[in-house]
């Protein structure tokens, strides 16, 4: 039945497309976790944040105006004006470095000889505090995200394949734009970690602690650096996600979704987390796209989870990491 | 003197055991930590093992008026070996266990002890490498097994063995025992106990179940003891005291006694059992004062102060409490918050809460140590005693305590002072003879039983207390004539933290001069805190800062000595601070920790002369022995000083004219 | 035996006149490989009943490896493990344990949030017969093995002069204590055999490993004047 | 106030072995207790009940029950709401099935139904380790949520979806459904909080508790020296998921009386269970009281202050609620990472020695 066919493969793409942005979020985990070993269940609340700060910004909104108005009995909500949208982006990344900067100064650096275990505990605490943080500062109402993406159906995509297969696939240009953009920061990222001072450093950090601090730049420096790229890497999600289907506190739960990801990808491997995010993307569109009618839809809620938990029982150390020669 | 005649019947030890084992059956007689938890004997299931040991020996062929050795740390099992002997008609004679070999064997040999009973392997050995000389031993039991597999097996017996042949034999042996045992009098030697002697060979102190029965009887009864109370047994066993304490007054009582799990866990150990009774000589409640305030030092400022607050409280009024003497209702209000707050808690974390009567004897307390533990509320006391009264000579009464005194004469005890001075007494306890040695006898014991103690004293007007200024024979003259008690001197000097020993010269001499020890742990902990580096021992006895505190104690202490016309001669002028530590090893000390004068004088004869002789400092080779039995050398330069003394009381108010 | 000395089935007389007898554990022709790596090549030894026996070699020689072999830690691609006369089949580590096989390790594997005591009693966990409900509600026969256990351990902390850190959480303790309780727990498990992480100067026969290649067997007399044994140490270039 | 230890000394493996082995302790165990059934039955009112004292005791059930699996076995689980969720669901099945069966067995036989579902998503525990396990456990999370959501069978097809409690008795007395008086709801709940302390205390400080906790400290040489790990590994997820169930059972049953799964056993009471395990001190009974008496307290008393005290939004007092949460386990983390019970054993060992500082 070639009309079923092609409605996979519609789905498989459109899967394709979501899988990007989560490899998109992943990449952010595989940055955090690579240099300092910390997997950062956070990073998911980041890209919320990111998304409610650049729309707060956008819109100029007042930050804190509940919690004035609250202790002040003043009604404040908006400056009154709108900022363009370079220029809170911009703004934004200046908070997400500053938010890594304070998460090293009041977070890490006290932890730095923790169990791993402890230090994701602690992630998920700064995860509570930051979705907190956020709806403190910006509400905690569902806000539309426009930075100018182009969205809706890509005509010249159905145009095409219409052409081709004499179907056409209704894919949405901003998943394109995602995959383009995600692409991009992918390459820029691996350019980075390979061709320039910090970025080896970063990878030297990974290996050993010991011999990063004898290049001669310090860890604290490295920490702020990869947290502070992650969050612009939550930043560029948070802008696609939102832009997608608006920022809310459902968007940290969809990047919970990198996790599984991450297991199947292995936590230090970039093209890993890329893979992974397309694997999961699809697979995800595909099983419900089959199954999911049957066993009553929605689906994607657990698939990423249970594939990435299947699939660990017979290779646990992901699809690209190293087998573990356990000794004693 | 009369006869007492045994006011109740029971004329033995295990006369004693039987009465326990059935009035007192199913109370604690015996409790030792092992394997972690209190394992517990009943004075019934005590009498079982003590029999089971004893038909064990009788099926090694223990003859009647054999010796047996009982060489190791407090354990109920060796207790038991001692009543077990006693039972079979043998002598115990307990060993200090940390004699080397050599001073084993002279004792072993004198006695012609015929089995030896050994806490552990190390025994064993020691026994074993001196056994050729001593054809007498034909049989060696040991109690633990651990390490002794190897081991020729042809006279070497593991203690419970021995035990099970006897019960596995109690047919055979059950009426030989109960003959044996009905033969015990009065006058049987119920233990030999060795005097460690401050001079020459070890003496074999032979008491007699009326001795040992008697003492226990009346001590007992002074301090109202009963079989509700309990002890922790860990003073070597072969001293009198512990024989006194974990023997005779727990026979007498039914008391419980309790042996701790290993050196080290003794504190822990204590705490743990809570004693109600409780005897230490001054070294340890020392020790204890100088933990409490080293642990204090790094306490918070809140507590500290607090501490120092309450701690001042209790000096002022805590002994008047403890006395019954009138006090404010505010001060012993306050005195009451400080109990719940310091002194509780301080008692109980030491283990010394349920103590009801606390003893210590052997030397003289420092005032200040005495009096802090007066102060919390426990009830403690001196007493003098020796060997060869079955310890007591005299006893504080509750009430009547004080730092200086011994307290009265104990019930049943006659005390005379001679005409040198010199302390004797009387009494039920005292020792039947000197064990081969019928000369030492006689020149201790006169036809009448009076015997002298070799301590000088008098006792005080008003009180009736005895004071014990010295030894008799080292009281002597100072070369001006005035006299010369060097030990009363050397105590004074000790009740600094800072000071271990002393030993003071002078008889003869135009001065007084001083060999000092410092405290290792107190001044090593005062170095800590000051930031003072040291490397050895050695160097810290040499370090000017220690030498200027150590002078400052010496000129407290010749100050306290100027105000008595009596002894203000007796001023330390010059001193110097020892290189190494006394050592019982060295021949330095005794067993028992008390300095023997004569040896060290003559060992340290250059500094000695140094001493006299105006150097300013002296280099010296010192022989040690250490702890595997080897020989060493150590060299040092010593620093000698100068003490401030100050001018006689009369002298002074003569320049003041 | 090809080489070594001369021991009979029914065992030997040390120097020192203990009666060593019959094979315990057999290792025959053993080869284990990592990947492309070879760590232990066809090796075979014996180790009798009674008989300290010492596997020694210079660092990365493969005596580690051999160990986990014999635990079952890791499997051999060839060759056959015997113990007490049964050719042993493709057992975990925890099968091995309970066969009678305890060991100590070369950097202290003790379990650091637990004391003293209850790492000793982890030695006797593959003799524990109660249930998980019988356990749970603490019944007569749950204590009872408690108890049971616990006078076994209690034994064992005795005999290694433990008794003041009992309770005390290992983490805490000095080095030397650590690989006293390491011991403690392996002697708790009342093992046939001993696999000890350490150099022992006891041994009655040594077998020397150099690059996963067995290069002498014998007394330590034997081993010391073997010249491929000098040469490993020393230092020698292999061909 | 501080502690007399003075002549408290052990007899025999017993009693050296027992819960309290100091006697201070013991009495002060006694003196909660006699409080806990004398006192509060006869001043509890259904704030109380409803605000505090019912949810403390049911999330004391749910942390004791995690603590198993991550403090005494080392094994991290964010799928704690779902195995709740389980123990609710098989409730509401057994109640409705078989109406006449005792309430009490029901919460058992719920406790056993989420032991075997535990086991089965305890199962990749033996391959996957850490943190990776518990990105694992999140699927147990999601997929239970899911089922319980989306397959009509388990909510017996009720058009709205929920879930609702019927009432039933013990001894005559209703301690499900609207018309529960407090106290029976207070008495049912404290009957298994006791019950599945005592069982946790028994299970681990016997020989199970220790070979959860060799797997946990270390796994290589747990399994060396005959620990089976699967095995051990397996009944921590078994005994964990049945407290766990038990919880979820009676937060279904008697507190909630009508659930919407999604709502009620979100990922979010995965956080609670995990933080009140936190922030009371991993491997500690006792922890996972005072841990969960904070998580169920403390928003209450912000709450009071907040809105009731300060007026200030609802909504407002509740993101500052997770900020305030989501600091304090950072805090803690940092300041005191083994939680109350450490803090309380802290204090004890202070107490023991006062006055000395060590």
């Amino acid at each position: 039945m070639p009309e079923q066919v092609f409605f996979a493969l519609e789905a498989a793409a459109n899967g394709l497309m979501t899988g990007v942005l989560y490899a998109l979020v992943a990449l952010g985990f595989v940055l955090i976790f690579k240099a300092s070993g910390i997997f950062n269940f956070a990073q998911g609340v980041f890209a919320l944040f990111a998304a409610m700060t650049l729309v707060g910004f956008q819109n100029g909104q007042i930050p804190f105006a509940h919690l004035i108005n609250a202790i002040f009995g003043t009604s404040l909500h908006h400056f009154g004006w709108n900022m363009p949208t370079v220029l809170a982006i911009l703004c934004t990344m200046a908070v997400m470095v500053l938010l890594a900067f304070l998460v090293e100064r009041w977070v890490l650096k006290h932890l730095v000889n923790q169990e791993p275990i402890i230090l994701f505990m602690a992630t998920i605490g700064l995860a509570y505090f930051l979705e907190g943080f956020g709806d403190v500062m910006w509400g905690a109402d569902i806000k539309k995200l426009d930075v100018g993406l182009p969205q809706g159906m890509s005509s010249a995509i159905d145009e095409a394949t219409y052409s081709l297969f004499g179907y056409g696939f209704f894919i949405d240009r901003l998943d394109v734009v995602a995959a383009v953009v995600a692409a991009m920061l992918v390459v820029a990222l691996m350019l980075f970690s390979q061709f320039t001072k910090y970025g080896r450093a970063l990878r030297a950090v990974a290996d050993d602690h010991q011999a990063a601090l004898s290049v001669g730049i310090s860890l604290r420096f490295i920490w702020v650096m990869v947290w502070a790229i992650a969050g612009f890497v939550a930043l560029v999600a948070g802008m696609m996600w939102g832009t997608k289907m608006g920022v809310q506190f459902s968007l940290s739960l969809i990047a919970l979704k990198a996790l599984p990801v991450l297991m199947l990808g292995g936590f230090t491997s970039i093209p890993g987390a890329i893979v992974g995010g397309l694997i999961i993307g699809m697979g995800e569109q595909l099983f419900e796209f089959s199954v999911g009618p049957l066993v009553g839809g929605a689906t994607q809620n657990w698939f990423a989870y249970m594939l990435a938990l299947v699939f660990l029982v017979f290779r646990p150390q992901g699809l690209f990491g190293e087998k573990i020669i356990e000794r004693v | 003197m009369a006869m007492q005649q045994p006011a109740s019947g029971w004329e033995s030890i295990p006369a004693l055991l039987e009465r326990n084992a059935r009035i007192h059956a199913a109370r604690p007689a015996y409790r030792e930590k092992e394997f972690g938890i209190w394992q517990s004997w009943t004075w019934a299931e005590a009498r079982d093992e003590i029999r089971a040991i004893a038909m064990g020996m009788l099926a090694l062929g223990l003859d009647r008026g054999d010796y047996v050795a009982i060489i190791g740390r407090n354990r109920p099992a060796l207790y038991w070996s001692m009543v077990a002997a006693q039972m079979c008609g043998a002598i115990p004679v307990p060993l200090y266990q940390d004699a080397a070999a050599e001073e084993m064997a002279y004792v072993l040999d004198h006695c012609g002890a015929r089995f030896v009973v050994c806490g552990d392997q190390e025994q064993v050995d020691k026994v074993l490498d001196v056994q050729e000389r001593l054809p007498a031993i034909t049989h060696i039991l040991y109690q633990d097994k651990r390490g002794m597999r190897k081991y020729d097996h042809a006279h070497l017996h593991w203690l419970t063995d021995v035990a099970a042949e006897g019960r596995a034999g109690h047919s055979r042996f059950e009426d030989e025992l109960a003959k044996r045992q009905g033969e015990l009098t009065y006058d049987h030697t119920c233990v030999m106990l060795y005097t460690s002697g401050t001079t020459g060979k070890p003496k074999g102190v032979i008491l007699s179940n009326r001795n040992i029965i008697e003492a226990s009887k009346s001590s007992s009864e002074f301090d109202r003891l009963n079989e509700k109370d309990s002890v922790v047994a860990y003073l070597p066993m072969a001293w009198v005291g512990d024989f006194i304490f974990s023997i005779g007054q727990a026979m007498w009582t039914g008391f419980c006694v309790s042996c701790p799990e290993s050196p080290e866990t003794m504190m822990t150990d204590l705490r743990e059992i809570g004693p109600t009774y409780f005897f230490a000589p001054p070294r340890i409640f020392e020790t204890m004062l100088t933990n409490v305030m080293i642990r204090m030092e790094d306490a918070g400022k809140v507590k500290k102060r607090l501490f120092d607050k309450y701690m001042a409280l209790a000096r002022k009024v805590g002994p008047a409490i403890l006395d019954g003497k009138p006090v404010s209702a505010a001060d012993r209000l306050q005195y009451r918050i400080g109990e719940m707050l310091i002194y509780g808690p301080l008692k109980n974390t030491l283990g010394l809460t349920n103590i009801r009567v606390g003893y210590t004897a052997g030397e003289a307390i420092g005032p200040e140590i005495f009096q802090f533990y007066r102060s919390l509320g426990i009830n403690l006391k001196q007493l003098y005693g020796q060997t060869e009264a079955s310890v007591f000579i005299t006893q504080q009464p509750d009430g009547e305590v004080r730092a200086d005194t011994v307290g009265v004469p104990s019930p049943g005890v006659e005390v005379r002072i001679g005409e040198t001075g010199e302390v004797f007494y009387r009494s039920p306890g005292t020792f039947v003879e000197y064990y081969k040695s019928p000369e030492s006898t006689a020149a201790t014991k006169d036809a009448e039983g009076w015997v002298a103690t070799g301590d000088a004293g008098f006792f005080e007007e008003g009180t009736g207390h005895l004071r014990i200024i010295d030894r008799a024979k080292d009281v002597g003259k100072m070369a001006d004539g005035s006299l010369f008690a060097p030990k009363y001197v050397e105590n004074k000097l000790k009740f600094f933290p800072n000071i271990l020993e002393s030993v003071v010269f002078g008889n003869g001499r135009d001065f007084c001069a001083a060999f000092i020890n410092i405290d290792l742990a107190a001044v090593g902990n005062w170095a800590e805190r000051n930031n003072i580096a040291y490397g050895s021992y050695q160097e810290l006895t040499g370090h000017a800062r220690v030498l200027d505190m150590i002078q400052a104690n010496v000129e407290e202490v010749n100050r306290s000595l100027a105000a008595d016309p009596q002894l203000a001669g007796m001023q330390v002028r010059r001193f110097l601070v020892l290189h190494k530590e006394l050592d019982a090893d060295d021949g330095e000390m005794t067993r028992t920790r008390k300095v023997r004068r004569n040896i060290i004088s003559e060992k340290y004869d250059d500094l000695v002369t140094a001493l006299y002789d105006g150097s300013k400092s002296i280099y010296t080779e010192t022989e040690v022995t250490y702890e595997d039995g080897r020989k060493g050398k150590i060299k040092a330069t010593l620093e000698i000083r100068d003490a401030q003394t100050v001018a006689r009381a009369a002298d002074r108010k003569v320049a003041a004219e | 035996m090809k080489d070594g000395m001369d021991t009979d089935a029914e065992g030997y007389l040390t120097a020192d006149g203990r009666k060593i007898g019959g094979v315990l554990m057999e290792m025959r022709n053993i080869t284990l490989r990592f990947g492309g790596v070879v760590a232990i090549k066809d090796i075979s030894f014996d180790i009798r009943e009674g008989e300290i026996r010492a596997i020694i070699g210079p660092n990365g020689a493969g005596k580690s490896s051999m160990l986990n072999v014999i635990n079952g830690f890791y499997h051999p691609q060839e060759g056959e493990v015997w113990f007490r006369g049964q050719k042993r089949g493709s057992v975990r580590p925890y099968d091995v344990a309970r066969m009678g096989i305890a060991r100590t390790f070369q950097n202290i594997a003790l379990f650091k949030g637990m004391s003293t005591l209850d790492n000793i009693m982890t030695g006797r966990l593959t003799m524990t017969k109660t249930g998980l409900l019988s356990q749970a509600l603490w019944w007569g026969k749950a204590e009872a093995e408690e108890t049971y256990h616990r006078e076994k351990a209690e034994k064992i902390i005795d005999f290694l002069e433990i008794q003041h850190i009992r309770k005390t959480p290992v983490g805490r303790l000095p080095y030397g204590l650590q690989k006293r309780v390491e011991l403690g727990r392996a002697l708790a498990a009342e093992p046939k055999l001993l696999l000890m992480g350490v150099v022992m100067d006891l041994s009655d026969r040594v077998v020397v490993m150099d690059y996963g290649r067995k290069i002498g067997d014998g007394t330590p007399d034997e081993v010391r004047a073997n010249p491929e044994v000098i040469n490993a140490y020393l230092g020698v270039a292999h061909d | 106030m501080f502690y007399r230890e003075a002549g408290d000394f052990k007899t025999s493996y017993r009693d050296d072995a027992q819960t309290f082995p100091i006697a201070f302790d013991r009495l002060r165990y006694y003196l909660v207790l006699a409080v806990a059934l004398g006192v509060i039955p006869f001043m509890i009112n259904d704030y109380w009940a409803n605000a505090v004292i019912v949810p403390f005791l049911i999330w004391s059930i749910a942390a004791i029950g995690l603590n198993i699996l991550m403090g005494y076995a080392g094994q991290v689980s964010l799928g704690t709401g779902g195995f709740m969720a389980v123990g609710a669901y098989a409730t509401f099945k057994l109640m409705t099935s078989f109406p006449d069966l005792n309430i009490v067995i029901i919460v058992v036989l719920s406790g056993f139904i989420t032991a075997g579902v535990g086991v089965l998503f305890g199962l990749p525990s033996l391959r996957i380790k850490g943190f990776y396990l518990a990105v694992a456990t999140l699927a147990a999370q999601f997929f239970l949520i899911w089922l319980f959501n989306r397959v009509g069978w388990f909510y017996n097809y009720s058009a709205s979806g929920q879930i609702n409690a019927p009432e039933r008795t013990v001894l005559g007395i209703a301690v499900t459904g609207p018309a529960s008086p407090p106290w029976a709801q207070y008495f049912i709940c404290l009957f298994f909080v006791l019950v599945v302390a005592w069982m946790a205390r028994n299970l681990t400080r016997g020989s199970v508790g220790r070979s959860w906790m060799a797997i946990r400290d270390m796994d290589i040489a747990a399994e060396i020296i005959g620990v089976n790990p699967l095995k051990a590994k397996l009944t921590a997820f078994a005994v964990s998921s049945f407290f766990i169930g038990i919880a979820g059972s009676l937060f279904f049953s008697v507190y909630l009386g009508a659930v919407e799964v999604g709502e009620a056993f979100g990922i979010e009471k995965s956080f609670i269970a995990l933080f009140a395990v936190i922030i009371g001190g991993l491997g500690s009974i006792f922890g996972s009281f005072a841990g969960a008496a904070f998580m169920v307290l403390f928003p209450v008393l912000l709450k009071n202050i907040l809105v009731n005290g300060l007026n200030w939004p609802t909504d407002l007092a509740a993101h500052i609620q997770l900020m305030v949460i989501g600091g304090l386990i950072i805090v803690f983390l940092i300041l005191e990472p083994h939680g109350l019970a450490a803090l309380w054993r802290v204090i004890k060992e202070k107490l023991r020695l006062w006055p000395f500082p060590h």
